[in-house]
């Protein structure tokens, strides 16, 4: 085989880190190449350097064996790059097709003079590409309208679209359920057997192991080696990321249920379109339980969060806390009541970026004693200690202490930072809506650990997740949305990981 | 009625090109408070060039007028290039650049105006004066009760509007260009991940209604008060900002808000004729199309959108 | 490559890089650069600008003049200078809050107009006892103007309205409407603006003998300053403060966190309110006595850059205020010294304000340089 | 423009500054014509030198303050503008300092009207200038419709329309002219004292817009000769007037305003009646200079040539026989035989008696 892209001793700095040093990778024409490593170890940035978001300070990318200056995407694309990014890069208000076409957009003359943009061309064709890959959009929905999957597909069809023959994909399964990751990983490996080259970036170990064919591991910035996957084992990989083995398993107790904490019935929220995202929905949650409400992304489970927190009305139904009706009151009277949440959206819901992490920490409590005294003037000797004591407490990196601005930190850090401000709350419910989004799985087990010894003490959980493997790990019930109802909630024993997919999918339809 | 109808649209025509580059401007994602001094400038610049030329070779050929329409768009669009320039390269506050731009024309076109009067005319002066601008009416359709007033005695500036604002229009529904450009008003990061330069896209947003602007200015100079003086400051640059945002950022609900401006603004003054009220009541008459406008975006601002990066600075690093 | 301009780049680094007070430090810069700036355009038109500054801050009575004028000497300019500062720090403050909480107050000269036409009517023309009268005028500005601020506060989260829009159209009526009441009602044929408000009522003791001079004493200057300082107190230290920020930066998360984002909303309203409140009645009850109809108080404008000016912060708003005054003060004088046009002041002042919105770009661009120079 | 240094004796010559409001000495209008009484004056005295400085508000006490900001700098301050009426005060305290005030008398602290022995205030008597329109325009219309636009009835406005209502009236009894005044009832003045005093007012003397419409309104009204005395927003009108085709002229106010009529090869403008300042400068500097100038409040009149219409050839369109009338008219107004209704003369137009 021959090498299709070389780095060579590649370079690159941010203000205060080195995110890639002296990395030096060949890729093959036509295998699949993984990249892994923990949260911010580089893997991004190097890849947005062959896509051409960034130049490299230092060192040489090399493309068919020659020296190549990839200063814009629009290099990269006419390179045959094409790059799935791990923050979809989208124009909400536009069509699929739109947002697929651009920069490359068909154009035609009408009278011969004025050029316009052929919309219905354009759609068919990706209306042909959307089959061809099993990868079914409508070409004419508005992105703002699609749910997260669905954009994961235009992602992938605007790569696709392009005919790119070197294929990046930076975390493309984060956001999918089991089934449609298995047919990604599927259509990844026809794209290579179709003569692409695909570089996949994830923190998925299972995933690499199952595809890919060789394996580069990324730590601190630094190439720590390059493995044949199929001769390596996964243990072994994540050992080399971060440095020690993980274990996969969590040790729990034995479910006994508690008293009832959360009861929810007849729960309907409607939206401001006068769509039923929430139908008739009733479960309780008790000391000591994690229910976990599994579905695909879009079906009404963040909602269902939403509406407990107080953030989104409810049309209908109510919601018991600690047999206390709490479905008028006001987000703060629900938090002093025992709530504690969160968010899927950490950077626009969870927290305030351009906040210091210790105002961040303290974003729940800032106005009670001992952080705020009676007169209603701050008491920072306090705050900064809650800060500190967080940030030791929860291992939260960041390169200023408690003044670090959040929006510096990494996503990993700043999940740490939402998860510590929300546990210290002492919370009788914590709600954790995808709380191992997008991070290393060093990370991820410290999280999986904190809930499970929240469960110990008697807390009542409710966990919303689309990772199909942390709701079996974790639940204690299993809850499956479909199209905004209850498609069955039962004991975790009594259900396999097939059965739950099934179940996200709508297949079985319970008679009640 | 017929006179509401003429005054109504030589008024609202100037504001919605205005209203329109605000459009250009923002929908790229970049805030624009600086229409009021762009269109100052634009008159500015138009006026100057209407008097150097008059006064040299061209004489009082008609085509100077329209001519000079073209350096008032030249001349919105240089001064436009600065606040791009603050946005764009400075990753100045956009707020902040509007205001700085507004306060900077008002005094610099005083400074210039009387600078280049008093040495290149031997008279100093804050004011250029310009010609009349033709009207025309058309024929036979203005003979048809009521629709014929929007075809009698028109400022053929009129028509040289209606024909910029449909190029515009295509141009932003229609081409690739347009596409990009609204593209980067929603997600610049998107537009640059399929290759466009987010920064030229938003640079020629700016410059655009810098143009548009200068030429809506020139029209309200030539239909106002046929020269270019400090007057040309009334306020009208903001009113434009209230009508695309009464307009949600669309041309089309734009230019009736445009229109609903200028119908509002001389029935008024028919109203005051009809009902005989002495001229002390013309200052309540002046505020009705506020008053309108204010009440009837009680009832359509919940479905108010702007642009979703609207005011964001572009910064490729940040995601 | 950095070897060139070495020396260029580390006085950048020394101007605007990192370290103590570097906000602070880029401002002055930016001064620097735009009175460099201005000089430059000065000397195009063949003047000498350090004399042209110079004549500014006698005008503006920082600095001695050739000689005064009758009662008059350094000392009644410089009370002047303060006198027409107060309602300036009012009218940045209203701004620089409003800011702070994500909303952009361009009505702050309608609210001025509002508020001072209300206590000229209900208290300018009495003769109540002087105390009284300008208690009395200071509650009015202070309620005037929170009910526009609760007004635009309530719109805008109640109807969804764009709070710029609706004070542009809030500044266009007020101006009519009060402009159609003076024109009817309280006109003085004379000057043709509202009949002088009686002496009592006004905030400023204006030729106010002593030491053989008349000077403007401004009364409210103290409650400006303490203004200031509590503004600053509020907006770093406390409660209200921190949710004023968290829901300007990020309504969201703030309404996640349990703030109830409408109260702040119109709570920051009525505070910046007041504040324009203030403003109006120590100008149009202060610095003046009378109310020009139709015309919106330019001040009102100027305070949104001199907000900016001083980086939204309350004691930043106080210097550039002054700043700004300066300058505006000394103006006539520099133009009657040098026989230039008053619009050069103008002009510098709006370089001041044009350097100072890419104070932010001189800051990152020193912080870049700092850490190559630390690299090498 | 030099350095203004107060000179210690007069043989150095005067130092005078002007000080507008909000316009500047180059307005081609009112401000211009002091100033060019002060050019007058330093052309026969070249060793005197003249400062311009303006004050951009407009506002009165921020017209007080430029002037003392300045107050000590000069000889003699020529303040041109109602807005210069708060100096009572100052001059009191600069008695060395000479005060030329146009357009307004001084006043005290409390606003009443003081006579100084260092101002010389002057104020014209409108109503004459307006009265030399009102003939005018009698005379030269065609469709026997005229009619005068003001800004705010302020008095001076109001002595204009009264003048000119009675000019007209004038023309009708004694040169059998058929003219009719055309009143918009919506754009009817109230005076200061409350009174409705009719004509029509923009409203504002700086709305350029409202003035045009009101200038279309009385086009549509079929008027032909329009009276202007609005300020800027008389501007207006004239756009109205050069869009006219023809169809409608104006007569300027207070100076010659045949430049801003130009359009084209034409110009709308019939003629401007006059209040001659610069003249009335001039004379009162003259006095400072020989030294024997008084501080007065004047009103001045026609018998001092100070108030009158234009009649130089190139300047106007009016016809000969027009002129000729004009002249006899002036020569009765001139010895007080002719007196035209004022806001406060005690009698309204029409209780206007020909004589
Ligand atoms: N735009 C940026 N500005 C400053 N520093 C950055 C920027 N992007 C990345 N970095 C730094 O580079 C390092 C590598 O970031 P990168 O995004 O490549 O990590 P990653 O391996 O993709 O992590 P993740 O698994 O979280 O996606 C980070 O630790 C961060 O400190
Ligand atoms: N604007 C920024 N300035 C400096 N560093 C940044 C910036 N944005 C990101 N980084 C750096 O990038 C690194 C990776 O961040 P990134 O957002 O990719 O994390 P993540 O784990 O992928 O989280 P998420 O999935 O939520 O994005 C972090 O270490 C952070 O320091
Ligand atoms: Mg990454
Ligand atoms: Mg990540």
């Amino acid at each position: 085989m021959d090498t299709l892209v070389e780095f060579k001793h590649i370079t690159k700095r941010f203000p205060g880190i080195i995110a890639n040093n002296d990395i030096s990778l060949k890729i093959e024409k036509g295998e699949i190449f993984a990249i892994l490593g923990e949260n911010g170890a580089g893997k991004s940035t190097l890849m947005s350097m062959l896509f051409g978001m960034y130049l490299p300070d230092a060192g040489e990318i090399h493309v068919r064996g020659k020296l190549e200056r990839i200063s814009s995407p629009l290099v990269a694309n006419n390179l045959n790059i094409g790059m799935v990014h791990q923050h979809f890069k989208l124009v909400e208000n536009q069509t699929i097709t739109e947002n697929i076409i651009m920069g490359i957009e068909p154009v035609k003359r009408k009278l011969g003079l004025f050029p316009y943009v052929d919309l219905e061309t354009a759609n068919r064709k990706v209306k042909e590409i959307s089959e061809a890959y099993h990868l079914e959009v409508n070409p004419t929905d508005v992105i703002q309208d699609l749910p997260v999957s669905t954009r994961q597909r235009v992602e992938i069809l605007k790569m696709l679209y392009r005919n790119a023959e070197i294929l990046i994909f930076d975390e493309p399964t984060a956001v999918l359920t089991p089934q449609e990751i298995e047919s990604l990983l599927h259509i990844i490996q026809n794209l290579r057997d179709n003569g692409k080259t695909i570089i996949l970036i994830t923190h998925k170990l299972d995933e690499i192991k199952k595809i890919s064919d060789r394996c580069a591991v990324l730590c601190k910035g630094q190439l720590v080696g390059v493995l044949p996957v199929a001769t390596t084992s996964t243990n072994e990989m994540s050992a080399l990321m971060v440095g020690h083995e993980i274990s996969d398993t969590i040790v729990k107790t034995e479910y006994r249920a508690g008293e009832e904490v959360l009861k929810v019935e007849n729960l309907q929220v409607i939206s401001n379109q006068n769509v039923t995202l929430v139908d008739n929905v009733s479960f309780s949650v008790h000391r000591g339980e994690i229910l976990a409400i599994a579905g695909v992304a879009g079906n009404g489970q963040v909602e269902i969060a939403d509406a407990i927190a107080g953030l989104t009305p409810l049309a209908q139904g109510s919601i018991m806390l600690g047999g206390h009706d709490i479905s008028h009151e006001n987000v703060r009277k629900r938090i002093e009541g025992g709530i504690a949440y969160i968010p899927e959206d950490r950077h626009s819901v969870g927290l305030i970026l351009d906040l210091s992490l210790r105002e961040n920490l303290c974003l729940k409590q800032y106005y009670q004693q001992p952080y705020c005294k009676q007169n209603g003037i701050l008491d920072f000797p306090n705050m900064e200690k809650l800060g500190s004591q967080l940030i030791s407490d929860f291992d939260i990196r960041c390169s200023s202490g408690d003044d670090t601005i959040v929006r510096s930190m990494s996503g990993g850090n700043q999940q740490k930072a939402i998860i510590a401000r929300e546990i210290q709350l002492n919370a009788k419910l914590l709600i954790f809506v995808q709380p191992t989004r997008g991070l290393d799985v060093g990370a991820i087990e410290a999280i999986h650990q904190r809930i499970n010894a929240l469960r110990s003490e008697g807390k009542a959980i409710l966990l919303i997740s689309l990772e199909l493997d942390e709701v079996m790990k974790l639940a204690d019930t299993i809850l499956v949305m479909y199209n905004g109802r209850i498609q069955t909630i039962r004991k975790a024993s009594e259900l396999t990981k097939l059965q739950v997919g099934e179940y996200m999918m709508g297949v079985h339809v319970e008679k009640k | 009625m017929n006179s509401i109808i003429i005054d109504g649209l030589s008024f609202s025509l100037p504001l919605f090109i205005i209203a329109l580059g605000g459009i250009y401007c923002e929908g790229s994602g970049v805030i624009n408070l600086a229409l009021e001094g762009l269109l100052g400038f634009g008159a500015f610049f138009g006026g100057l060039s209407f008097a150097l030329l008059s006064a040299t070779f061209l004489g009082n050929s008609p085509s100077l007028i329209y001519l000079s329409l073209f350096f008032a768009m030249f001349g919105g669009a240089l001064f436009a290039g600065l606040h791009g320039l603050m946005c764009i390269k400075f990753k100045a506050n956009q707020v902040i650049s509007g205001v700085v731009i507004n306060m900077l024309s008002v005094s610099l076109t005083a400074f210039f105006a009387n600078q280049i009067n008093a040495s290149v005319f031997g008279h100093a002066s804050n004011k250029f004066q310009l010609e009349i601008f033709p009207r025309v009416t058309i024929p036979f359709i203005s003979k048809i009760p009521v629709l014929g007033a929007f075809s009698t005695n028109m400022y053929t500036f009129e028509f040289i509007i209606v024909i910029v604002a449909l190029f515009m229009w295509y141009l932003l529904y229609k081409t690739p260009a347009g596409m990009r450009l609204r593209a980067c008003g929603d997600n610049p990061h998107a537009v640059a991940a399929s290759g466009g330069n987010v920064n030229k896209i938003r640079f020629w947003a700016i410059i655009a209604s810098g143009a548009m602007a200068g030429l809506g200015g020139m029209c309200f100079a030539y239909s106002i008060s046929t020269n270019f003086s400090p007057s040309i400051y009334m306020g009208f640059g903001y009113l434009a900002i209230a009508a695309y945002i009464f307009g949600n950022w669309k041309i089309g609900p734009t230019f009736l808000a445009c229109i609903l401006f200028g119908f509002a603004r001389s029935a008024g003054y028919v109203i005051v004729q009809k009902l005989q009220l002495p001229s002390s009541y013309s200052d309540l008459v002046l505020t009705l199309p506020y008053i309108l406008t204010l009440v009837l975006l009680i009832f359509f601002s919940s479905a108010n959108k702007p642009p979703l990066s609207l005011g964001e600075i572009y910064d490729q690093s940040k995601r | 490559m950095l070897k060139k301009n070495n020396i260029g780049k580390r006085f950048l680094v020394v101007c605007c890089g990192p370290g103590k007070h570097q906000v602070l430090r880029t401002s002055l810069f930016c001064i620097l650069m735009s009175l460099f700036a201005g000089g430059i355009l000065l000397l195009f038109l063949g003047e000498n600008p350090l004399v042209a500054y110079k004549s500014i801050l006698q005008g503006a009575g920082i600095l001695p003049k050739l000689r005064y004028a009758g009662k008059k000497s350094q000392f009644t300019d410089f009370m002047s200078l303060l006198n027409y500062t107060t309602p300036m720090i009012f009218a940045a403050l209203s701004v620089a809050v409003a800011l702070t909480c994500g909303i952009f107050n361009i009505c702050v000269s309608g609210i001025m107009i509002f508020s001072g036409f209300i206590a000229t009517i209900l208290i300018g023309y009495t003769s109540l006892d002087p105390v009284l009268a300008k208690v009395l005028v200071v509650l009015i500005g202070v309620l005037c103007g929170s009910l526009m601020g609760v007004l635009i506060g309530y719109l805008k989260y109640r109807f969804n309205m764009n709070e710029v829009v609706v004070a542009i159209m809030l500044n266009y009526i007020i101006n009519y409407v009060v402009s159609f009441f003076i024109q009817t009602k309280f006109i003085d044929p004379i000057t043709r603006q509202s009949v002088s408000i009686n002496p009592n009522a006004r905030l400023t003791l204006f030729d106010f003998p002593a030491f053989g001079l008349k000077i403007e004493i401004a009364l409210m200057i103290p409650v400006a300053l303490a203004a200031v300082f509590a503004i600053r107190f509020l907006m770093t230290r406390t409660r209200f403060g921190f949710e004023m920020k968290a829901v300007g930066l990020n309504s969201t998360a703030s309404r996640y966190a349990g703030m109830e984002v409408p109260k702040i909303i119109v709570s920051t309203m009525i505070l910046s309110g007041a504040l324009a409140g203030l403003a109006g009645v120590t100008f149009y009850l202060g610095s003046n006595a009378s109310i020009q109809p139709r015309v919106l108080p330019a001040l009102g404008f100027d305070a949104i850059a001199v907000a900016l000016l001083g980086n939204l912060s309350a004691i930043g708003s106080m210097f550039a205020s002054l700043l700004v005054v300066i300058f505006d003060c000394g103006t006539t004088y520099m133009s009657s010294r040098l026989g230039v046009l008053r619009e050069i002041a103008a002009l510098i002042t709006s370089i001041l304000l044009l350097f100072s919105a890419i104070g932010i770009f001189f800051r990152s661009l020193a912080n870049r340089y700092a850490h190559e120079i630390e690299e090498n | 423009a030099g350095n203004a240094e107060k000179q210690g004796s007069q043989q150095v010559g005067l130092n005078i500054a002007i000080i507008t409001t909000p316009s500047g000495v180059d307005d081609g209008s009112f401000n211009e014509d002091n100033y060019d009484g002060i050019l007058a004056f330093i052309a026969n005295h070249p060793e005197a030198k003249v400062t311009a400085i303006r004050e951009p508000s407009g506002d009165v006490a921020m017209a007080l303050k430029a002037v003392s900001d300045v107050v000590a700098e000069y000889d003699v301050l020529v303040c041109t503008g109602f807005q210069f009426s708060g100096i009572g005060e100052l001059a009191k305290e600069n008695p060395e300092t000479k005060f030329i005030l146009v357009d307004t008398y001084p006043t005290d602290k409390a606003g009443n009207s003081i006579e100084l022995p260092n101002v010389y205030a002057m104020q014209f008597a409108e109503q004459e200038s307006g009265f030399f329109a009102g003939v005018a325009a009698a005379l030269e219309t065609k469709t026997n419709k005229v009619a005068v636009v003001n800004g705010v009835a302020y008095p001076s406005n109001v002595n204009y329309q009264y003048g000119f209502e009675c000019g007209v009236i004038y023309s009708n009894a004694k040169f059998g002219t058929k003219a009719e005044l055309v009143e918009l009832a919506s754009q009817a003045g109230t005076d200061v004292t409350g009174a409705n005093v009719g004509g029509n007012y923009v409203g504002s003397f700086a709305d350029e817009a409202s003035g045009k419409i009101l200038g279309e309104q009385l086009l549509a009204q079929g008027c032909d000769i329009i009276f202007v005395a609005a300020g800027a927003s008389g501007n207006g009108v004239f756009t109205a007037a050069k869009e006219s085709n023809g169809k409608l002229k104006c007569i300027g106010c207070d100076v010659d305003q045949w430049n801003d009529g130009v359009y084209g090869d034409k110009n709308i403008i019939l003629s401007s009646v006059l209040k001659v300042m610069s003249l009335n400068v001039e004379r009162a500097l003259n006095k400072i200079q020989d030294g024997t100038f008084k501080g007065a409040n004047v009103l001045l009149r026609a018998d001092s040539d100070s108030t009158g219409i234009v009649k130089t050839a190139g300047r106007q369109q009016m016809q000969a026989s027009t002129i000729e009338k004009l002249d006899t008219a002036y020569s009765l107004v001139k010895n007080g035989t002719l007196v035209p209704a004022s806001n406060f003369g005690g009698f309204s137009p029409e209780q206007f008696i020909v004589k």
